[in-house]
């Protein structure tokens, strides 16, 4: 409990440098002379651009991020097993290896598919 | 004193964000009120002992589900600057479902014995028993009881998960099947 | 922009022409603007690209942001002004921007070249080919990994390389890029025995140094990754688009204006063409790594030969309307580092023959982006920007 | 009350050296990618060219700030500052020595990751936020490699959990102090872990050949395409941050942190961090990057079911033989 007080006073600590750099910037930043609708235009190599950026976007990155999911909720249920293998038997390891291994059929199906390739 | 000003606080900021979720008229934006819901939580869990259930909340909610949603809402929606037309739905519809999980939660809440609930496992091998002494009681105990007594369940969460990736595959293909490759463009078109 | 029949054969390549309106995409296509201001578009140079999330549908590409109207000026300066000029079309070769010029001027007077002079001229080309290809290989890793990072160290090294031969050069002509040193008739400037040893001592220098900048590039497996298999350019598409020089070699078509239509030295000097057979990126990067080598040997024996005598055989420019053609026409064409650079020249313009009438170029660089549009589709943003790198185009030569 | 106290004095003093350094490396890494490169590097602004980092910090602060027009001002300035705020609170749970740590959290090592997924959503905010079609793409490809990544990073950390049995950092350290061969005895699951923890620290805190955010040939800027002056800075700074405090995380969960001899603690976990740093910017200043597609699969296909097999190696070896370890 106490080292949470710790790490969030530390988090305080660094929100206020970042705060104060960020204040730093507000104060010694120069201010524009000339104001122009131009220099507002998002960047897009000095052409006009044309539609907004913000648009419908591949399903590959969608895929990627469901499996990422899946395998992090994989490894959380993994480290609380990982504190305590010195304590448990190796019937528990056979138990981890085989949801390991239901996992890596996943795995298996989605390489197979090329379900993560690009192009 | 402390520790209730701090849990006023932090509950605060919970339900606020909560209701900026629903309220907010962009999509992108709603999804990051999300975050901090689901960080606050973590701190909830942080000053409640469950430091390793606070760990998981920021790094499986936050840093996964708040992306998977983000990317969701980039894929699914055509949209200009992805503003969201009103709520659909009436709102006591929607009110009404709210009363009812809250029902539910707060008689399981009122029925389960938190005062005796185990921290550590109550039986097991004595060198489980002396770590439970140590700083890590809880993390352990979840360790050990999922390993023990909530095994069938962890197995079968395997399989759930495996499920979840062979449909998410499945779908994507599905998806991919209208995009032309490369050859098949050019015949197309010629 | 005038339409072009596309070959029915072509079917195998991307349609350059794609109808965007009719696609159907993946995504949301994005319409993306690369360049003119671009950090990797190699001068002003831009490419639109339609992408279905970051793979490229469709690219269509514009020049002419460093158009100067050069053709057109020829038809006003007289003949003798129009070496300097060129100078700053294949701002990276400038010699042989001058060289192809005089030619063709040669050729229409008929005028014979001196054979120290010739020999001159093909040292120069094979200098400028060292420096120019080394530019390329370093210009190339910048793209690929940045200028805060691995590409610009090899970059620089390249550059410190090429430096050696902006040395040698200046010494020869007192000036470090814009040379003029090339004259209807020969050279202006010749070459002493102190500087053939300066140019051997240099040549060494860059030989002990190439195994270093290969395994920064073609022996390193990243950027082996990077270019293998991207960008592949069919032959025969390559030869439809007019492509030369290393870019054609590269996909296996052994062409080589050096050895096939000699021009200065090369019919007494002979030449291994180079070839690969990929036609990708990493073929490309191949052919002008192997070329550097090929032409340090050339130096050398060019150096080692090098006759005696005089090195310039038609009138030394006193006056700039000196050098009247009443009318006829020639086309010459020379291998520059990029390929067949060719000037065809109508004499009879200006005030009392003393211009062209008509000058036009034939450069090396836009025939090779005139493969980006079959080269694009298909492959990502970051491929983008490795195939237009590895086509080493020079804006200067491409808009004029 | 000693927790707050406590927390934020070393919060001020740890985030003082980290943020001196990074600053100081602003001129070490000019100086050093100039050796490389056969340069001098800056000279001209104080001896040695030692305050070019002050000048370079001044005049990013002077720079007006610029917000492009349509762009979703809120989300615009909250990402930079999430981006540093994120980098810089790791080194709460870092132990620099036994007693110079400020927070000893029994599960430090889910803080740690924790944090760096957040990471991945500032990323993402700077480049969805800008409306500018580069940093959207920058902004997809590293939200896609920084999440892929984080599965072989979670996984190899877990080695040095599995072998020590504790989700605190210090708890690590104490246990390599008794084993002197640190956390990469065994060499089966130590070292090709470490191996991965650092491939996939560099690609999280986004170094070359991993740096797709910005691979500024392709994108420009990626992400900081739009931003300007002093957001400009907090992105830049978070970056180098982020790989300081990597490869002090690396330093302590794989190389014994204050462990060593003939020196206090202190100086060895200082000298195992900088070692670890100076290679990353060696490696970043040779190499050329990676595609974007070739990163992804590099680690769906290699780097995930390997780090996989070392988590179970690891169990294997504890529960097989818990004398040699």
């Amino acid at each position: 409990m106490n080292q949470g007080i710790a790490a969030l006073s530390f988090l305080g600590v660094t929100f206020g440098i970042v705060m104060s750099l960020l204040i730093a910037g507000r104060i010694l930043r120069v201010r524009a002379r000339v104001e122009s609708p131009l220099k507002h235009r998002p960047y897009e190599c000095g052409e006009e651009p044309e539609g907004m950026a913000w648009m419908q976007f591949h399903a590959r990155y969608y895929l990627v991020a469901l499996f990422f999911v899946l395998f992090d909720v994989e490894a959380v249920f993994l480290f609380p097993w990982s504190t305590v293998i010195r304590s448990l038997g190796t019937s528990t390891l056979i138990e981890v290896v085989a949801f390991v291994l239901v996992l890596m059929i996943g795995w298996l199906y989605g390489m197979r598919k090329g379900a993560l390739k690009w192009q | 004193m402390t520790v209730a000003i701090g849990f006023g606080v932090v509950a605060a900021i919970a339900l606020l964000s909560a209701i900026l979720v629903v309220r907010s008229p962009n999509l992108v934006h709603a999804v990051l009120w999300l975050g901090v819901t689901l960080i606050d939580t973590a701190v909830l869990y942080g000053m409640l002992g469950a430091s390793f259930l606070a760990g998981v909340q920021v790094l499986l909610y936050v840093g996964g589900v708040v992306t998977l949603m983000v990317f969701g809402v980039m894929l699914t929606r055509r949209h200009d600057g992805l503003s969201v037309p009103a709520a659909s739905g009436s709102p006591w519809r929607g009110a009404l479902t709210a009363a009812v999980l809250f029902g539910v939660i707060a008689a399981a809440v009122m029925r389960s014995d938190l005062e005796h609930a185990p921290v550590a496992p109550t039986a097991g091998p004595p060198a489980v028993e002396a770590l439970a002494a140590s700083s890590q009681a809880t993390t352990q105990a979840i360790g050990f009881e999922l390993l023990s007594t909530h095994v069938l369940a962890f197995e079968v969460l395997s399989l759930l998960l495996l499920a979840a990736i062979i449909g998410a595959v499945v779908i994507a293909r599905r998806r991919d099947h209208g995009a032309l490759d490369q050859n098949a463009r050019t015949e197309a078109s010629s | 922009m005038t339409s072009m029949q596309t070959p029915t054969h072509t079917l195998k390549w991307p349609n350059p022409h794609l109808d965007m309106a009719a696609f159907e995409a993946e995504g949301e296509l994005m319409l993306l603007h690369l360049g003119p201001q671009h950090p990797s578009t190699h001068g002003v140079f831009r490419i639109d690209l339609y992408l279905d999330g970051e793979v490229i549908v469709k690219a269509v590409p514009f020049a002419g942001y460093l158009h100067r109207g050069v053709e057109k000026l020829m038809e006003r300066l007289t003949y003798v002004q129009q070496t300097p000029i060129v100078d700053k079309h294949d701002y990276v070769a400038p010699m042989t921007s001058e060289q192809a010029l005089n030619v063709a001027f040669e050729k229409l007077l008929g005028v014979e070249v001196p054979r120290r002079a010739r020999w001159l001229r093909s040292l120069f080309a094979e200098l400028q080919r060292i420096a120019s290809h080394l530019l390329a290989l370093g210009t190339l890793s910048i793209d690929l990994g940045g200028a805060l990072g691995g590409g610009s160290t090899l970059f620089i090294h390249c550059f410190r390389e090429r430096e050696l031969i902006m040395d040698l050069f200046e010494e020869v002509t007192g000036a470090r890029f814009h040379y003029n040193t090339h004259t209807i008739g020969g050279n202006r400037h010749d070459v002493t025995p102190e500087w053939a040893a300066h140019v051997r001592s240099a040549m060494k220098t860059i030989l002990a140094r190439l195994p270093e900048y290969d395994s920064m590039s073609i022996d390193n497996s990243i950027f082996i990754e990077r270019t293998r298999g991207v960008g592949v350019l069919d032959g025969r598409l390559a030869l439809e688009l007019g492509v030369t020089g290393p870019n054609l070699r590269a996909c296996g078509v052994d062409h080589d204006l050096r050895r096939d239509a000699p021009f200065h030295a090369y019919d007494e000097v002979p030449v291994n063409v180079i070839v690969e057979q990929g036609g990708d990126s990493l073929a490309r990067v191949l052919v002008r790594v192997r070329e550097v080598r090929e032409s340090i040997r050339l130096v050398e024996v060019l150096l080692e030969g090098l006759p005696e005598g005089p090195i310039c055989s038609y009138r030394p420019i006193k006056l700039v309307g000196q050098v009247k053609i009443a009318s006829g026409q020639a086309y010459a064409a020379i291998e520059t580092p990029r390929g067949e650079l060719g000037t065809f020249v109508i004499a009879g313009g200006g005030e009392g023959n003393a211009s062209p009438y008509r000058l036009k170029f034939r450069p090396p660089s836009l025939h090779s982006l005139s493969a980006l549009p079959y080269l694009l589709p298909g492959a990502t943003l970051s491929d983008a920007v490795t195939i237009l790198g590895s086509l080493d185009p020079i804006m200067g030569e491409v808009d004029r | 009350m000693s927790g707050l106290v406590h927390g934020a004095v070393y919060g001020v003093l740890i985030l003082a050296v980290v943020l001196t350094t990074s600053g100081l490396w602003i001129w070490g890494e000019r100086k050093f990618a100039a050796r490389l490169q056969t340069r001098l590097g800056p000279t001209i602004v104080g001896p040695f060219g030692l305050l070019q980092a002050v000048a370079d910090v001044l005049k990013l602060l002077q720079k007006e700030d610029i917000i492009p027009a349509q762009a979703d001002r809120a989300l615009f300035n909250l990402a930079p500052v999430l981006a540093a705020f994120c980098a810089l609170g790791v080194a709460a749970v870092i132990p620099f020595s036994p007693d110079v740590i400020a927070s000893d959290l029994d599960v430090g090592v889910l803080y740690i990751l924790g944090l760096g997924a957040l990471t991945t959503i500032a990323i993402f905010l700077g480049g969805w936020a800008s409306n500018n079609k580069f940093a959207l793409l920058g902004g997809m490809r590293s939200v896609a490699q920084a999440i892929s990544y984080e599965i072989p990073l979670v996984l190899a950390a877990m080695v040095p959990v599995i072998l020590a049995g504790s989700l605190s950092v210090s708890d690590i350290v104490r246990w390599q102090v008794g084993h002197h061969m640190f956390a990469l005895w065994p060499i089966v699951p130590g070292l090709p872990a470490f191996g991965i923890f650092f491939m996939a620290m560099l690609a999280e805190s986004n170094r070359i050949p991993f740096d797709i955010p910005e691979a500024e040939s392709e994108l420009v800027g990626g992400i900081t395409t739009e931003y300007t002056g002093i957001k400009f800075t907090l992105f830049y700074m978070a970056e180098y941050v982020h790989t300081l405090v990597g490869s002090a995380v690396a330093a302590a969960l794989f190389l014994g942190g204050w462990d060593g001899p003939f020196a206090p603690g202190l100086h060895w976990m200082v000298a195992k961090t900088l070692v670890l740093f100076v290679s990353v910017y060696w490696i970043r200043w040779s190499l050329v990057r990676f595609r974007s597609d070739q990163l992804l699969t590099m680690c769906w296909r290699y780097l995930v079911p390997a780090s996989v097999l070392l988590v179970l190696a690891a169990a294997l070896w504890v529960q097989l033989f818990p004398e040699f370890l």
